[in-house]
């Protein structure tokens, strides 16, 4: 078994799934003989040549909508949007088509449609590449959303996201891109759709997050660990559908929580989370849930990144005056 | 400047026998009966109450039949919400056309190659260009062709569509039903460019007129853009010239917008039915009373439909949450028991 | 004084905003000859011309965009989108570029554009027809969202909207377009943006809803009112911002909180109210807040669509529910 | 099929000087090598750690700086992110460049009629319509210009745009710098269509070629399409034929879709500043050694305004939330004393 970083990993299941289905194709921008920009497909286009391993026109709604036809004739698609802010142009499709073809249809049309972009801040990117929008597609009926933080929940996601009946949306952060290296199996394995992962055990708070922010979490969780706090660090892994389950368990258990994401705070997914503890868990919270995010402002260009993401300190101090009710 | 000349078949009677039999002009010709009969009951239903809003597709029976009749089945028909006509050729009974009226379901096409008609204007034709790559991939002697409005043309979608089926030279039909108007704007209002076919130049694609009243026309032309597409010469934009004759839907009042006597060539003349009707009389085909059997047939055709979708039970709420996934998921199935009045 | 329903005093106030300012302009599909598919626009094109109350090419980007640049350069563009479920393909123009323009210029450059449309459901339109999105837009930071519930409300908001410096998204209840008519007084008046109406007075609960809903809401608090329950209906009537102080003062007078929307319940507006709440008043609740929404289905066909709204029994029942605790 | 000839001015001699005054070509020049001199230096900032991500406009100097020679200064600059050469002509400062690539501000354009730079590929187009509609409506004499690439006109938002324009007669020029490359994809694989400006025909809009590295015939097209555009003859989609020769972005390896040869003859005999330097030798107006001189002057301008950016104060948490409305909304001016470490 080797050590990988996500970026390894993703490109290693890549190519096992593409020996392994000739359903399967890659489209994108960037994504042949340039490997993607982040070189997630490198090797690809070489190896499985221009038939499967497609270059297209930059046009992300034509991207989207073509994987959409592709999926409903047959094949098994997965479109690359270059960066989540270029999604936008591309959103129609996964509002009103892809979410929608099997219900529209009575169950006769399957939308199996892998769509993959990076996501997320903290690599100093220019301005309208740093965004997470994940809050668009968990309110969009018909959609999954998947966001693995580690190298091997990457491969395990990518291969059921592949594999699902249903289009899924696989976000990679981009700052775990090349942070960090662990073992990953060879050959398939799955990380099943719907369940979040304890990340560390804890019984005194509930740690929720996602993506990037499991490793800014874990950071925070290990030094209050020090002073012996136990912080319980879940990793959605999964944000649509949301698992109820290990949320209601996790707070029941802790009694206080907060959720920390990198999208703007208003209207982000720690709203829903909280309606859903109030729904699961409300008797058991000795305070109120609370959340850690980014703030109600674009992006900022890269001067001010390290004001806007969540970091250590605000972390911190949120968690303490949970701690303290 | 290239010329953009507009293919006829009807008006040239010595060619028209060649390029398409009798009997199959027959037959198309009673759908176009059939089909126009179906638009005037809908209309009925509307008024009764009894169906929802609807579009019919008066007057464009031409290019909804004829193109239709120019497809094998196992062709993907990717249509638009006006495209009961073309759906129906493919082989979807016209009870799910009542049904979808009806706010009944979205789109039964059942074992038909067709996709739910898109409601979000030109967003369908990226699928088809989709399926039409996935036809070729997988070795399939199949297009597929995207039915649309001239109205559809001014949407990003359109353009993408067209562009990446020209990039990949996919085996794709774009079929564009130039009405005369997208609701209440005309089409001169839509586009600086003098027609719709000539769009096809920013793609690099072949581009077609075709007068959309002509029934044969539009069968050849679909027909040799077919075979175009099938010998890997790439797709093809097709305008059709036709001329939208009823209101955009039940829903919309065209006196606001259109003067009445602009109708009165394409009631006439210019009538898709009228036309097909002299050229089969001229070929001694059509005797002057089998309109008259064929008109009765249709009603009682669509009134069994009518009848058989009127029949069916009542929608239940586990049908809004049944198919949003494969697998119902969990807060799918707690919210189908907070609905039915269990706990939330 | 006229009794006026909501597309009169829409329509009035139009008509007088045109007179007021040359500035102005009306720009979509069908607003101009046509009126407008819901006639909101009645009128205006014979007024005041094709110039300035303009039928625009079928193409929503297009649309968004073009008003974007007139409104940089000096005009006061309303852009009108035909129904909400076909605002998507626009929606890039509002994410990428109204949201954040004053902001990635430094506060150079304003963009005072007016973006409206019908939206929700209930009265059996086509498919695709009744969306309720607007949880969409308010998670875009550099937007504001207003919703009226009255005519009275539509008049005065959207003088407000006219009148603001920043992108104001404008959505239109279609179900409220005729329901009810009310005094709404002739010329400008303004309903300030930002603040919330209580919209009947109340101590036992409060009742958090928009638009259509609203409606909904009156007619069942005042069936709780008969049975002695005094239900507060707060009428947001502004999205983005919401009116926190109006939200934080009711619930810490009730303690019990229900919010009803017409959009898919999972990353609904509500979550957000519930996050707030949580904020402002979690120390004052006696029962957890509860929601009753729409379902995490796409907006179904017509058959369907009484399952799908929030109807007197459900709400009726959430709220006996809440007041047990 | 209509041809589409690609317009040049340098290599017919004869012609030139009658085109442009040597004073003007001249002043081309000097922005030119100016330009040249800057994208080297920010490449190297960037090497050092200096600056952020850079996409260098090397090689597109003629169609950057001619483009804008022929603009007003009452009309607006819609420009993309590689377009800091037109800007500065506009009248955008370097020093505000530098701050942009070093993370610093989205845009500065002070008093200049420039939007901020367009990040998302064509979604300013649209923009440019609606700036030249604004112009056109209250009276003044004004034009819109979008810069954009080749890779740009598959979007869905360059249709609609170019359609609006169309349909409108809105005094706009779309600037289509075809640099050969979209990143890694090269222009044939873009799009079907042989040329770029044949998408003009789509919208019954006016459509030239132009080499693209040749400045003073850059500096005519656009003067004409602005002249057009201002006696109401409606919008010009310009493609301008020139070459990327650096990599897309400093975050861009070429060297994985692009051989070394490619350049050879674009580094050289095509080289932008080579071709006008040639001319104007013949022109009598450049000596030998003016070149060295300008280089020097220019390396010293940017060094001073490289300087003045990395003087700049410290950014300040306030700046982010200050300016995403016209007045900072309560929860905004909550969220910075929650970042300042005040309650939250
Ligand atoms: C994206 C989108 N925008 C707006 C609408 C509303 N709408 C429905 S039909 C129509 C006009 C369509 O005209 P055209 O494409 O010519 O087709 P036709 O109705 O004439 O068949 C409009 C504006 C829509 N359905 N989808
Ligand atoms: C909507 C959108 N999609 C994707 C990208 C990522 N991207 C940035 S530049 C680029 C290529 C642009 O090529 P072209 O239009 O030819 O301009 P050039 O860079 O050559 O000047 C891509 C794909 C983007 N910025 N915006
Ligand atoms: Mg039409
Ligand atoms: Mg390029």
């Amino acid at each position: 078994m080797a050590e990988q970083n996500m970026v390894q990993a993703l490109n290693t299941a890549l190519h096992e799934m593409f020996e392994g289905d000739a359903r399967i194709l890659l489209m994108g921008e960037d994504v042949g003989k340039n490997g993607g920009v982040f070189r997630v497909s490198e090797g690809l286009f070489d190896k499985f040549g221009g038939q499967r391993v497609i270059d297209t026109p930059l046009a992300e709604s034509g991207i989207i909508g073509t994987a959409i036809g592709l999926a409903v004739g047959g094949m098994r698609p997965i479109a690359e949007v270059q960066f989540m802010g270029f999604l936008y142009p591309g959103l129609d499709q996964l509002f009103s088509h892809a979410g929608r073809l099997r219900a529209r249809s009575v169950g006769q049309v399957s939308v199996p449609l892998l769509v993959r972009m990076p996501y997320g801040g903290g690599i100093r990117a220019p301005e309208q590449h740093a965004d997470s929008a994940e809050a668009y597609l968990t309110h969009t009926p018909g959609l999954k959303v998947v966001v693995p933080s580690t190298p091997y929940d990457a491969k395990g996601l990518l291969y059921s996201a592949i594999e699902d009946p249903d289009p899924v949306i696989f976000l990679e952060p981009i700052r775990m891109y090349r942070l960090g290296r662990m073992e990953v199996p060879e050959g398939r394995f799955t990380v099943p759709i719907g369940q979040a992962r304890v990340a560390k055990t804890g019984s005194d708070l509930t740690l929720i997050c996602w993506g990037a922010m499991t490793h800014l979490a874990m950071t925070v969780a290990e030094d209050f660990q020090k002073r012996g706090i136990e912080i319980e660090v879940l990793d959605l892994r999964t944000l649509a559908p949301l698992d109820r389950q290990a949320i209601a368990s996790s707070v029941a258990k802790t009694g206080r929580c907060v959720i920390l994401h990198e999208a703007p705070r208003t209207g982000g997914l720690a709203g829903e989370i909280t309606a859903l503890i109030m729904e699961v868990a409300f008797w058991y919270l000795k305070a109120p849930v609370a959340r850690v995010t980014g703030f109600d402002v674009p992006y900022p260009a890269y001067a001010w990144e390290d004001f806007y993401m969540p970091n250590p300190e605000r972390l911190s101090r949120v968690i303490t005056e949970t701690l303290k009710d | 400047m290239q010329a953009w000349p507009i293919y006829r078949v009807m008006g040239d009677d010595a060619n028209a026998p060649n390029l398409v039999s009798d009997d199959l002009a027959l037959r198309i010709y009673k759908d176009m009966v059939l089909l126009r009969t179906f638009d005037e009951k809908a209309l009925n239903l509307q008024r009764q109450g009894r169906v929802g809003t609807f579009p019919p597709s008066l007057g464009q029976e031409a290019t909804e039949i004829g193109s239709a009749y120019a497809l094998s089945k196992k062709d993907w028909l990717v249509p638009s919400y006006r495209d009961h006509g073309a759906l129906y050729v493919h082989g979807v009974p016209f009870e799910n056309v009542i049904l979808f009226a009806m706010g009944r379901a979205a789109s039964l096409a059942g074992d038909v190659r067709a996709l739910p008609s898109s409601i979000p204007i030109a967003t369908h034709l990226p699928h088809a260009v989709g399926l039409a790559m996935a036809m070729q991939m997988q070795g399939e002697e199949s297009v597929a062709i995207a039915y649309f409005g001239d109205g559809a043309t001014s949407e990003g979608d359109f353009h993408e569509a067209l562009n990446f089926a020209g990039v990949f030279k996919a085996p794709a039909i774009f079929l564009c039903q130039n009405n005369g108007w997208a609701i209440s704007v005309p089409v001169s209002r839509q586009t600086a460019s003098p027609t719709l076919a000539q769009k096809a130049v920013a793609y690099g694609i072949h581009g077609v007129r075709v007068d959309g009243n002509d029934a044969l026309a539009v069968y050849q032309t679909v027909k040799q853009a077919r075979e175009r597409a099938l010998s890997k010469e790439g797709p093809t934009l097709i305008e059709s010239l036709t001329y939208r004759l009823g209101p955009h839907t039940t829903a919309d009042d065209p006196t606001r917008y259109r003067q009445a006597e602009d109708l009165v060539p394409w009631r006439g003349e210019h009538d898709p039915i009228v036309r097909l009707g002299v050229y089969l009389e001229k070929q001694g085909v059509l005797g002057p009373k089998d309109l008259d059997g064929m008109k009765k047939d249709a009603q009682e055709w669509v009134n069994q439909a009518v009848e058989a979708a009127e029949a069916m039970p009542k929608v239940k709420p586990i049908e809004m949450f049944e198919h949003v996934y494969a697998v119902m998921p969990p807060r799918l199935v707690q919210q189908l028991q907070d609905l039915e009045g269990g706990v939330q």
